[in-house]
């Protein structure tokens, strides 16, 4: 089976929904980069964005359907509302997720209410790309993961994937879903890699993965923390802590019932989330744990997230910020 | 001007005026929930406009809807309805009349955002343009709307995609207790879109044959040359910004002189020069105010929704459970 | 002592916050309503915002301090931003919540971030005071709260007064405070009035409040939930189940110590919310107290809040949509 | 011109390009961390802008920002420390290359969102109007930033508030990897400002004296007129928009043509006419030199931060447990 980055299986996803709707349309910056010049051949499709994951998009499918935007979130985020609303399928990048406030209006208001509030006649089938994460050294503006921001708003879809597998069924199925989805993908995953099967079918939203079974210890990694819970696992089973890994995959619908069936049957917890701690996806998802497993628990949710503070740039610091395998050790240990 | 559409302008507007005027009135004897803005002195721009497209053409209103959405030939029970927050009213009840919209006729939303609109409809345009459509696409929006980012964006990109389409700006002298000159920078509002170097047009809003006019040749001109086109077209706002609103900063000689232009008098000083005489005219407003009066009667005893029904239609496709 | 609605305490709390420090100023659309037309006397000022709250500061402070603006949040948010790192104290108005979207940026990245990843020399202190609420017939786009948006950004206060002496208290600590703060003012609770004292002292952010105290039942209130939480609390007396209500005040900092004493009292814990559930206030108090009063809790904490939906309009689905007395009452009795 | 600020000028044009120099260079070797945005070909505007600036004026940059920072008068090794992540940087580490900024050089900060600053310069700008202050207040932002809200907001509300600050657009040719001309809509980029009857001027971005007389009439008729104004300068964008930047889409013969207006080539051109010799030219770029080699070593020599560092300074005051 071939082996995928991230970053292929989302261009490959990309690239198979273009050519199976021709509703499917991009829009965002730069990911015509170079067309600016049109006297000079070659230099098109140059980019392909800055973390270059729709290239060659441009020269397949011409400007008409992968449309080079100026740096105007709000308009053509609206743009894609219009467009999802009256036929297609857009998709619009937004190049960070830090940029997330210039635009979430659209999001927010029209996106996500247009077909409640105007009486179910309409349906917003449309996804925001999105790159999140820290680790990156990139700064307190292009390091966020604002999960559950988006999360909290009723009307949207939540989906992050951990893996070039996960990546492109979610991908292949959030672009035929009926609602708007934000897919989140973090640039620290964009280059790791595993096998993906050119035929891989959507994998539905809303449905968990068990990343790992296991018995002593339900751990539910958020994203990129996948890879910190395995590592904690791994050294965990030396010291014969069995750890079973929970990966969500979409926040919004959860698949609550995985979690619960996990957590009935450890007792402990501990919920992985590099974001921000309050009114975050690791204060929803203990908070539910806690509601509906109660008896269940053995000991209180164990929440590892960033502290409260905005990303730092400098690596230790930064490094310091986001959870690792060592914080996933100590609290198991100490259960 | 053909007969027919004399008349359908001649019945939207006095279905306008009727409506807005009965809608004061329950606004009075507070007999419906929440805000009402109404749209008397706009009637002109709402019939004008929309008598220049198709029944499918796309418009995007604002929360000062109910002209557009009548002149947009929506049901006229179902809208009245949805003001009285019934489980027959157009959106089911969970929109109010704010957000009064009619998907089946083109209208693809009123937006309690102020310019979220314009973005939306270059949305619309862009997938007309793109799957060879033969849709117009209309954004109005007010005096207010054209200081915001939102607005901006989505003219710039209109004009860098050529996209057809039409900014109306109803440009009725405030925005809220605002005066537009209050806040404009250029001699003539439209001035903005030089920005984009768009074509613009201004015209008298309370001149609905005049309305018409630009409107049709706009469209034709935004069509056939691919670009998109922005329409001021000046008025004066009767009514406050809500109901209820005291309307203190509008000076009274201001509101005196306005009503020399009120577009409904003057569609009837001018209803004579179109064909159209007295006792027609007579037979037309008593059909209206009929209409309005029924779609009243409709409302007041329609039922409510189920209070479960807050829980349906939030998304296509999600598990109940989760909601 | 005087008797005061909640606008009357903040418009007092403005004005004294005016007077005592020039550096005070106001920005938002329509707070000079009427002044567009300078040859009409006596029509300026005839509105001071949407709810009148801002009425007689454009005629007492004139227009260089209190500045009426355009439709422009994003604009005059950023404006504020950079006016308060010079020197001066801005408030502006986000007329309704709803709006957030379209200036949010400038809150999350600027006003939120400046003073940390400029290397601590900048302060930003500018007051945000916005209007949330639903229970106005206002749709769903005039309708939300939105707490938890800012409660999840490092770098931003979040305050939320129940009634008129907590608004007048809380907003001149807002104002005087160096950070910024997004000072929320729930639209139902506008006319509702108590005794405010005119010396009243700015009241510490960060400090929750009990507003009645008992054994049985800890109902943790968010802002205008302590209506229903009182009323409950009440019918539930007459069942001799005595409850402590606790409204936080402010959800950053949260109070944390306050609720956790009174939760190691009672065992039992309702808190109300009328957000939406998701990555909420009340997913994030949740979590807290499972985690931090694991072994006291003798019920998993009971959430009440709004479901996964927009607000929607008619009566009916609206009232469905926001919690009440008999909601808690319910919960309370099945403990 | 008066010599010590002629020396100045050459001076910080030489260091700027000297140091964005080494900045390429460590970053091909991958010595520091993060993403690093180099702006050669910009140092004429930052200097020509700076030098009609004073000292304690108010700035905005983005995370173009070495130039500005340099220009403005930041420590040099705190600069660089700061690039590197080290504990004595600028912004205590925290920041980054992107982030350069110092308060007490009247550097608002640079942000990494595209349109951020304008509005928080008109802040500012604002305070001073108020406070009857003498600062004046700069905004710098790229060609890219003119299609976006923001900019619009800020720059209607500046011209409406009558409010004295100059928006400073460097269009170097590209935003990212899109050429200026491929998004513009209008014949000339300052064409915008029509929007808002704004004044504005157009100068040769290469050229540092042209771009400090602009700069200097600018600030002069802003602030007797108390109004805004908007200034485009014409560059090129030497570097790619990030170092590692393949530059694919930089036709090979646009950048050997752009040389022949190399802002530092031209100013050493100039540089006889301005009454400096070769030898004193010789000097001052000896001194440059040996300064961005000292802060150099300077910061690759000093300590990191304390992990927990992280923790400190997200507000004036907070409960330390809540962080
Ligand atoms: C983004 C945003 N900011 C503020 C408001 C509050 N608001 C509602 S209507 C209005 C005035 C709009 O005036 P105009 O565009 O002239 O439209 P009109 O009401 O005159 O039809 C304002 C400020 C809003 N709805 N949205
Ligand atoms: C709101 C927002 N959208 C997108 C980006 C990503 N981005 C960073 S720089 C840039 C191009 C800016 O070009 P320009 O304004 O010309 O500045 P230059 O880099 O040429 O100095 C873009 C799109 C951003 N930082 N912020
Ligand atoms: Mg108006
Ligand atoms: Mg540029």
């Amino acid at each position: 089976m071939p082996i995928k980055t991230v970053k292929e299986a989302i261009n490959d996803a990309l690239v198979q929904s273009f050519e199976n709707d021709k509703n499917v349309i991009l829009m965002g910056e730069d990911i015509a980069g170079g067309k600016g010049r049109e006297q000079y051949q070659g230099t098109q499709d140059a980019w392909g964005g800055p973390f270059g994951v729709t290239q060659g998009l441009f020269t397949k499918f011409g400007a008409e359907r992968v449309r080079d935007t100026t740096i105007a979130e709000a308009g053509f985020f609206g743009a894609a509302v219009g467009a999802a609303m009256t036929g297609l399928r857009p998709i619009v990048e937004l190049m960070y997720v830090d940029f997330a406030g210039v635009c979430f209006d659209q999001m927010m208001n029209q996106a996500a209410k247009v077909r409640y509030m105007f009486g179910g006649k309409q349906k917003v089938p449309m996804v925001v790309r999105t790159v999140v994460g820290a680790g990156f050294r990139a700064g307190s503006e292009h390091s966020q993961t604002l999960y559950s921001l988006y999360t909290h708003i009723p009307g949207l879809k939540v989906v992050a994937p951990y893996d070039a597998y996960d990546a492109k069924g979610l991908l292949l199925a959030s672009i035929q879903d009926d609602d708007p989805v934000i897919f989140m993908e973090h640039k620290r995953l964009y280059m790791t890699k595993c096998e993906v099967p050119d035929d891989l079918k959507p994998i539905p939203l809303g449905k968990g993965k068990i990343r790992k079974s296991g018995n002593d210890i339900t751990i539910i990694a958020i994203q990129r923390m996948n890879l910190f819970a395995e590592e904690a696992a791994k050294k965990l089973a030396e010291d014969s802590i069995n750890c079973e890994i929970i990966d969500p995959r979409t926040y919004s619908p959860l698949d609550e019932e995985l979690i619960f069936e996990s957590v009935k049957k450890t007792g402990k917890v501990i919920v992985v989330d590099e974001s921000n701690p309050k009114c975050s996806l690791a204060s929803e998802i203990t908070s539910l744990i806690s509601e509906k497993c109660f008896s269940d628990l053995k000991s209180p949710v164990a929440k590892i997230t960033a502290p409260h503070t905005p990303v730092p740039f400098s690596p230790p610091m930064e490094d310091y910020y986001i959870p690792s395998a060592e914080k996933i050790i100590n609290v198991a240990k100490n259960f | 001007m053909d007969k027919k559409k004399l008349n359908w302008i001649y019945k939207k507007l006095f279905t306008i005026r009727f409506f807005e005027e009965r809608i004061k009135k329950i606004a009075k004897e507070k007999t419906v929930p929440g805000y009402l803005h109404t749209c008397i002195g706009s009637e002109a721009i709402c019939v004008g406009v929309m008598a220049a497209l198709n029944n499918d053409d796309w418009i995007s209103s604002t929360y000062r809807n109910h002209g557009h959405a009548i002149a947009k030939d929506c049901d006229l029970k179902k809208i009245t309805s949805e003001i009285y927050g019934r489980k027959t009213g157009i959106c089911k009840g969970r929109g109010g009349s704010m957000h009064i919209s009619d998907f089946d006729r083109g209208m693809l939303g009123s937006f309690g955002i102020v310019a979220a609109g314009p973005p939306v409809v270059l949305g619309a345009a862009l997938q007309e343009k793109i799957n060879n459509g033969k849709k117009m696409s209309v954004s109005f929006f007010g005096d207010g709307a054209i200081h915001n980012g939102a607005f901006h964006e989505a003219a710039g990109l209109a004009q860098l995609w050529n996209i057809p389409m039409l900014f109306v700006c109803e440009n009725n002298g405030y925005a809220e207790a605002t005066a537009t000159d209050w806040h404009l920078n250029t001699k003539e509002l439209s001035d903005i879109s030089k920005a984009y170097d768009m074509k613009s047009y201004q015209g008298n809003g309370n001149d609905v044959f005049e309305v018409y006019k630009i409107t049709n040749e706009a469209i034709i001109e935004s069509k056939n040359n691919e670009i998109p086109i922005f329409l001021e077209f000046k008025n004066y706002r009767f009514s406050g910004q809500y109901e209820g609103d005291t309307q203190l900063y509008q000076p009274k000689e201001e509101i005196e002189e306005a009503k020399n232009n009120d577009p409904i008098k003057l569609a009837i000083e001018n209803s004579i020069n179109h064909g159209l005489n007295a006792d027609k005219l007579e037979e037309i407003k008593n059909i209206a105010l009929n209409e309005v009066n029924e779609a009243f009667k409709y409302a007041e005893t329609q039922p409510w929704p189920d209070p479960e029904d807050a829980l349906k239609e939030v998304y296509v496709s999600y598990p109940k459970e989760n909601i």
